[in-house]
């Protein structure tokens, strides 16, 4: 029998390599990629807990979570595709028009 | 015993592979990687009694979002991300410090929250998907339609988005069109609308298009 | 604890052995005598009693083959897609049923290797898989024509992944769970006491579902991904020996896995109005177990449905031409999904009516 | 019939805003039904609801809540009332005013801005009849700022002249500070009753006096207090010593304007509020005396400075504060009925005066000055006489209405045993006599001084202009029979004014002043003296200003008085001294807070803000490098640190 806790730590394990990992690339399409990783610890923590608490309703919010991770990733690569339309790379650090 | 054994080779099939998706130069491996990370989740998602959800992982994750990506990877020939001057060291180190700490924190959270919490053995019913169905279309249908819509305008906002720009006039946007055939980015992100929106007509171009992303290749 | 392990691993075996040693040589052969058939020729007849030893041939030609990678190849991804390619047409197999619940010395087995509460789910997630074999192997190869194929391959498996999928989802809501071996249980006692097979009140769902297996399959007329006149051959352009052959198996071994499916969801799979079971209670009168007997009916049963969906679609291939690849999108979009969606309400409506 | 009483104030206010929002393309006939349209109607049914109010006996006064306007804990609706009171007013009003109105029409004929005016104008009416029909001091006050705006607006309406927008400015500050006080009388009032609602407050004082009577502030009883209060307030809206300076220099606006607004009606305001309020005006005696003293100074004064004024409307403006003061004198005695009865028939005969002065700068073709006119009468005889009877009201010559109201107003002085009021009343009512006559003699008397042009322009006014003469002549005639002293009718009690408005004057507790009347000789020798001064004062203006007379006989006024002509010319240099005394250093003063306090203090509170943003801003804005994944890092390490400070 596994202790809930492994499934957490690995799971905070998890986020914390996709947060270096988005904080530290420069390609959007990895810096993307981190965020999914994310994304699935938050998962990965979320059924832990429905299993620890014997409620269903953290495997519920991962479909939820699922279904919009889907939505962000059809609009978040439209919208690199529309930058790189525009700028001619998805290099994050040349795409700085936020700038003062 | 075995549970555990299939846990720690899955946990870390797990971490390696999402080291490997920050890591890697090549969007492509980060992706592949990427992959083998969501299954090995699935894997513990059953370990955790969620059958139904690791399906839909692997079905909605691996089988379509990643696609995406690699999709995309391709279409933009998104190369290796130049070495090039090593800027933002302050940025790596703040953003390392950052997640050791968060570490930290949730870790010894959790250790002394459920140090020695055992987990109740699976019961059936917990595992069955008519209840889980129950609550989704019971108390979370609202959430659920409102997914629904997320999801539409998602498809919709995607579409604006890497649509090639309508020519202004429509009576000459033949031409135009046409003009703008002949430059190849367009013609990739015309390719690109046609699959990331899911737009049939976006797709013609597939094969006339082959010229660009085979030089871009 | 071992009992159950061994019984798995027997039936994995089963499955193993019929899949590659049995369906992918004999499909190759079907194939070529088939599309020589239907092109009014005589099609390999030299090697054995006609041709039948060709395949075997083939098999050697490609082990002894010269393996070329091209040198700006991607290597790793190149090697490893057609692996990723077998992998998991082979594995969606445990999920299909090939008889009932059977006693074996005082132990209950289902005659199938994994019956999850998820199987259908799991089945198309494994099978969704397949597609990277394909864009991988598009891009590693580093050649345009493969790289095209490869993103053909992915629109158009993700395209038609949704119709099959809502095809599977209308056939699911009556039966109320995604246990294959309940769909078949539920086919057993749908109106008649012999039951009937789903093809019958799901002929639309039927319909999608096999123009769908087509295209996720990349048969013709949804062969865009290799078609010869345009891109070569499409992603495997650059493969050659061993692994261009796993790449035909794995073609092979998909249209066997989804006529499974397809014959489970909507013939009845190994079920034949009661014929297997009885005739098994026979036999096991005569001589030996009746679980065996019931076994190798139930397999030879789904097995004959299986064929006929692989002559169908052989049949189909030498016989239509190639969809342009609008034409293609179209239908998937325009004509499949919306079909499918009306079809789960139909279903729905159905089954709230008690009619299924 | 009475359920329509709303109507009234609405309907001008929306002439008011069709002609606004008309513009100046408007059709002049459009803009002129519009105009006079609305009035009429209003006239008219008040007119109606006059007699259906009338007709019941022992009328109650009837309250007309139109909408709950909450503020604070107890409400204060927008209400209107109609008692014995505001009905003579609103009849005054209605009808002067629609009359005026009429006679706009033709005096304004020519001018610019005609649309304007109208609007304008029939914004004061209905601020008027607001302030009059309110029924509660809110309401009220609402009336009075609007009217005071009106004024302001219409004064000022010349605006492309030097003059008439400081007069306006002036009239609008003076009347400031009245309102001022005004204000915080209501505050005082709504603090103690908790309620505005004349019936509340005066119900509630007439049971329990002694809460009106004991000690509220400085020393003064609250009733004295309020009414303090409303004095001054009132001595701003009707031109009393010290606040009536702005009421001369009103002059400078329309005619019209200057009859309706600054003789008949508005400047009447503040005796309608002390009246209004008599029942805490009985509570406070010695304010009430200080009201009548006040009254009495300001009549005797205005009417000295009326001798020597020479332009004829600067002349009516000082009988008019001098009437005011008349009124006020009135109040202050107590006899709130006398006072109202004056106000009404002087709303007559100043009108009239006023709308005549009118058609003679008309016919004059804009000359005030009277020295430059003369001889009139033959040009303009409808003017001529409907001004003559005016004059003769005013001076108080029997049977016209001046006489009966200015002498009950002489009977309540003496009755109550005030002589030196009296003797100031007396004189002030000689004083009318000679300089509105010196006014008469000088405009028609004599022969023309005019320049050539002017008198071949002479022309008597159009109808629209005369028709308002005439109708207000038979007013100021027939006015004064509503309220003949017993004495007049051989001890019939006629005194109707008295009947109707008993109830509103209702005497509180024992305070209730005791009309005791004097012994039926003395009544009519006062009377006698009365009307003996008056024609005095006019023969003596005759003799003096008669036939062709006017100049040399000004000159010899002018030499008689020696020194103190220039002090009555240049009004006592009031002006002057409070430009010194208080315009200036309040300039000053204002300056100073705009220099330091405005410009040092708050000015550079914000500049120190702001260039303290800006720095902010300016450091902080090198970490907006424009590259996301910095901002992503700051969003990362803020959460870990909040999440560090729940966790841990």
């Amino acid at each position: 029998m596994v202790p809930v806790a492994w499934y957490l730590l690995l799971a905070a394990l998890l986020f914390a390599i996709g947060t270096v990992g988005a904080l530290t690339r420069r390609n959007g399409i990895t810096i993307f990629l981190s965020i999914e990783l994310m994304l699935n610890s938050v998962n990965l923590t979320l059924v832990a807990y429905s299993r620890l608490l014997d409620d269903r309703t953290g495997q519920l919010v991962v479909f939820f979570v699922l279904a919009v991770a889907a939505a962000e990733a059809a609009v978040g690569l439209a919208l690199f595709i529309a930058v790189y339309r525009h700028r001619r790379t998805i290099d994050l650090d040349r795409v700085n028009l936020l700038r003062w | 015993m075995i549970e555990t054994l299939i846990f720690l080779i899955f946990a870390a099939l797990a971490l390696a592979s999402a080291l490997v998706v920050v890591l890697h130069r090549n969007p492509i491996y980060s992706t592949m990687s990427l992959v083998v990370t969501l299954i090995s989740l699935a894997v513990l998602f059953v370990l955790l009694g969620a059958p139904f959800i690791a399906a839909l992982q692997v079905l909605i994750y691996t089988g379509a979002i990643v696609v995406l990506f690699l999709f995309v990877v391709m279409l933009l020939n998104v190369g290796r991300e130049e070495i090039g001057e090593q800027r933002g060291l302050v940025q790596k180190g703040a953003a390392v410090v950052g997640a050791a700490a968060f570490l930290v924190i949730v870790g010894l959270t959790y250790l002394e929250g459920y140090g020695g919490a055992e987990m109740a053995p699976l019961d059936e019913e917990f595992v069955s998907l008519p209840g889980l169905a129950a609550e989704l279309f019971g108390r979370y249908l609202l959430t659920f339609e409102l997914v629904g819509l997320l999801l539409l305008v998602a498809v919709i906002a995607a579409t604006v988005l890497a649509a090639r720009p309508r020519p202004a006039v429509p009576a000459e946007g033949g031409a135009l069109a046409e003009a703008a055939a002949v430059e190849p980015a367009t013609e990739a992100d015309e390719r690109g609308a046609g699959v990331v929106t899911e737009r049939p007509d976006g797709e013609d171009r597939l094969v006339a298009s082959g010229g660009s992303a085979g030089g871009a290749g | 604890m071992l009992f159950e392990l061994g019984a798995t691993a027997a039936k994995l075996g089963i499955f193993l052995v019929i899949l590659l040693g049995l369906f992918a040589p004999v499909m190759v052969w079907v194939e070529r005598r088939g599309s020589a058939l239907i092109q009014d020729r005589p099609g390999p007849n030299r090697l054995g009693p006609l041709g039948i030893l060709q395949p075997a041939a083939d098999a050697l030609k490609f082990f002894f083959k010269e393996d070329v990678t091209p040198a700006l190849a991607d290597r790793p991804l190149y090697l490893a897609a057609p692996v990723l390619g077998v992998l998991p047409a082979l594995t969606t197999f445990v999920f299909i049923p090939f008889g009932p619940t059977v006693e074996i010395d005082g132990r209950a087995v289902p005659l199938v290797v994994s019956d999850a509460s998820a199987g259908v789910l799991l089945f198309l997630a494994i099978a969704s898989l397949g597609v990277y074999s394909l864009i991988l192997a598009g891009y590693a190869s580093n050649n345009k024509y493969s790289l095209l194929g490869g993103l053909r391959a992915s629109a158009q498996l993700i395209s038609y992944e949704l119709a099959m999928m809502l095809a599977v989802v209308a056939v699911l809501i009556p039966v109320g769970s995604f246990r294959l071996t309940e769909v078949v249980a539920y086919q057993q006692e749908l109106w008649t006491p012999a039951g009937m097979w789903n093809a019958v009140p799901q002929v639309v769902g039927f319909f999608i579902f096999m123009v769908a297996a087509f295209a996720e399959t990349n048969r013709l007329p949804f062969d865009l991904p290799e078609a010869e006149s345009e891109l070569v051959a499409g992603f495997h352009t650059e493969y050659s020996a061993m692994r261009f052959a796993a790449f035909f198996m794995s073609e092979y071994i998909a249209m066997t896995t989804l006529s499974a499916l397809a014959a489970t969801l909507f013939l009845g799979g190994w079920s034949l109005f009661g014929l297997p079971e009885w005739a098994a209670a026979a036999l096991a009168g005569l001589v030996g177990p009746y679980w065996l007997w019931m076994g190798l009916l139930g397999l030879f049963v789904l097995f004959f449905k299986v064929a006929l969906f692989m002559a169908l679609f052989v049949w189909v291939r030498w016989t239509f031409p190639r969809f342009r690849y609008d034409q293609l999108m179209r239908l998937g979009w325009k004509v499949l999904l919306p079909l499918a969606l009306a079809n789960v309400i139909g279903v729905a409506a159905a089954t709230l009516a008690g009619w299924l | 019939m009475t359920d329509l009483l709303w109507l009234i104030p609405l309907l001008p206010f929306l002439g008011a805003a069709a002609n606004g929002v008309l513009g100046p393309r408007a059709p002049k006939g459009l803009v002129t039904a519009v105009g006079v349209g609305a009035p009429g109607v209003a006239l008219a049914l008040s007119l109606g609801i006059l007699w259906d109010y009338a007709a019941r006996l022992a009328p109650a006064p009837f309250e007309q809540v139109v909408y709950a306007w909450t503020a604070g804990p107890s409400s204060i609706d927008v209400a209107f009332l109609l008692d014995p009171l505001s009905a003579v007013m609103l009849f005054v009003v209605t009808f002067v005013g629609f009359w005026i109105h009429l006679y706009s029409v033709g005096y304004m004929g020519h001018e610019g801005g005609y649309q304007r005016y109208f609007a304008y104008l029939n914004l004061f009416m209905g601020a008027m009849l607001l302030l009059v029909l309110g029924a509660n001091y809110l309401v009220m006050f609402v009336g009075w700022e609007g009217v005071g705006l009106c004024s302001y607006l219409l004064i000022g309406f010349y605006y492309d002249q030097k003059i008439p927008p400081e007069a306006g400015r002036k009239a609008f500050v003076v009347n400031r500070i009245g309102d001022f006080a005004f204000l915080i009388g209501m505050f005082a009032l709504f603090s103690t009753f908790g309620s505005l609602r004349y019936t509340e407050v005066f119900a509630a004082v007439a049971e329990s006096p002694e809460r009106a009577t004991s000690e509220y502030a400085l020393g003064l009883s609250l009733a004295a207090f309020v009414t303090l209060c409303f004095f001054i307030g009132a001595a701003g809206k009707s031109a009393q010593i010290p606040l009536y300076v702005w009421l001369p220099d009103a002059m400078a606006g329309p005619t019209p304007v200057s009859a309706l607004i600054h003789a008949a009606t508005m400047v009447t305001a503040g005796v309608y509020m002390v009246v209004r309020t008599n029942v805490l005006y009985q509570l406070a005696p010695g304010v009430s005396l200080l009201v009548a003293a006040v009254g009495a100074a300001t009549a005797i004064f205005a009417a000295t400075i009326g001798l020597a004024q020479d332009d004829i409307k600067k002349v009516l403006a000082y009988s008019t504060v001098s009437q005011l003061g008349y009124m006020f004198l009135a109040a202050g005695l107590g006899a709130y009925t006398a006072a109202i009865f004056h106000l009404g028939t002087h709303a007559f005969f100043k009108a009239l005066l006023f709308l005549g002065s009118g058609s003679v700068i008309h016919a004059m073709s804009g000359e005030q000055d009277m020295r430059r006119m003369g001889g009139l009468k033959r040009a303009l005889p409808i003017t001529y006489w409907t001004f003559l009877l005016a004059a003769l009201a005013i001076a108080g010559i029997p049977p016209l209405a001046g006489f009966f109201s200015k002498d009950e107003i002489l009977a309540a002085a003496a009755g109550q045993g005030h002589w030196l009021l009296y003797a100031v009343g007396l004189a002030t009512a000689g004083l009318t006599a000679f300089y509105m006559f010196r006014a008469v003699h000088m405009t028609f008397d004599g022969s023309f001084r005019g320049t050539e042009e002017q008198r071949h322009r002479l022309h008597e006014s159009p109808p629209v202009m005369t028709v308002p003469l005439v109708v207000l002549a038979v007013g100021s005639v027939v006015a004064g029979w509503i309220g003949i002293p017993q004495v007049l009718a051989f001890g019939a009690d006629v005194n109707w004014l008295h009947h109707w408005l008993e109830p509103v004057i209702a005497g509180v507790g024992d305070t209730a002043h005791a009309e005791h009347h004097l012994p039926l000789a003395a009544e009519w020798g006062l009377i006698l003296l009365a009307v003996a001064v008056a024609a005095g004062g006019i023969l003596l203006a005759r003799r003096i200003y008669g036939g062709d007379r006017a100049l040399e006989g000004e000159r010899r006024v002018v030499s008689a008085l020696g020194p103190a002509h220039p002090v009555l010319v240049h009004k006592f240099w009031v002006d002057e001294a409070y430009d010194r005394l208080i315009v200036r250093p309040l300039a000053l003063v204002a300056y100073g807070f705009w220099k330091v306090v405005d410009g040092w203090i708050i000015d550079g509170a914000l500049h120190l803000t702001a260039s303290v943003t800006e720095l902010t801003g300016d450091l902080g804005r090198f970490s907006t490098t424009g590259n996301v994944r910095n901002y992503l890092l700051y969003f990362f390490l803020g959460v870990v640190a909040l999440l560090g400070w729940i966790a841990l």
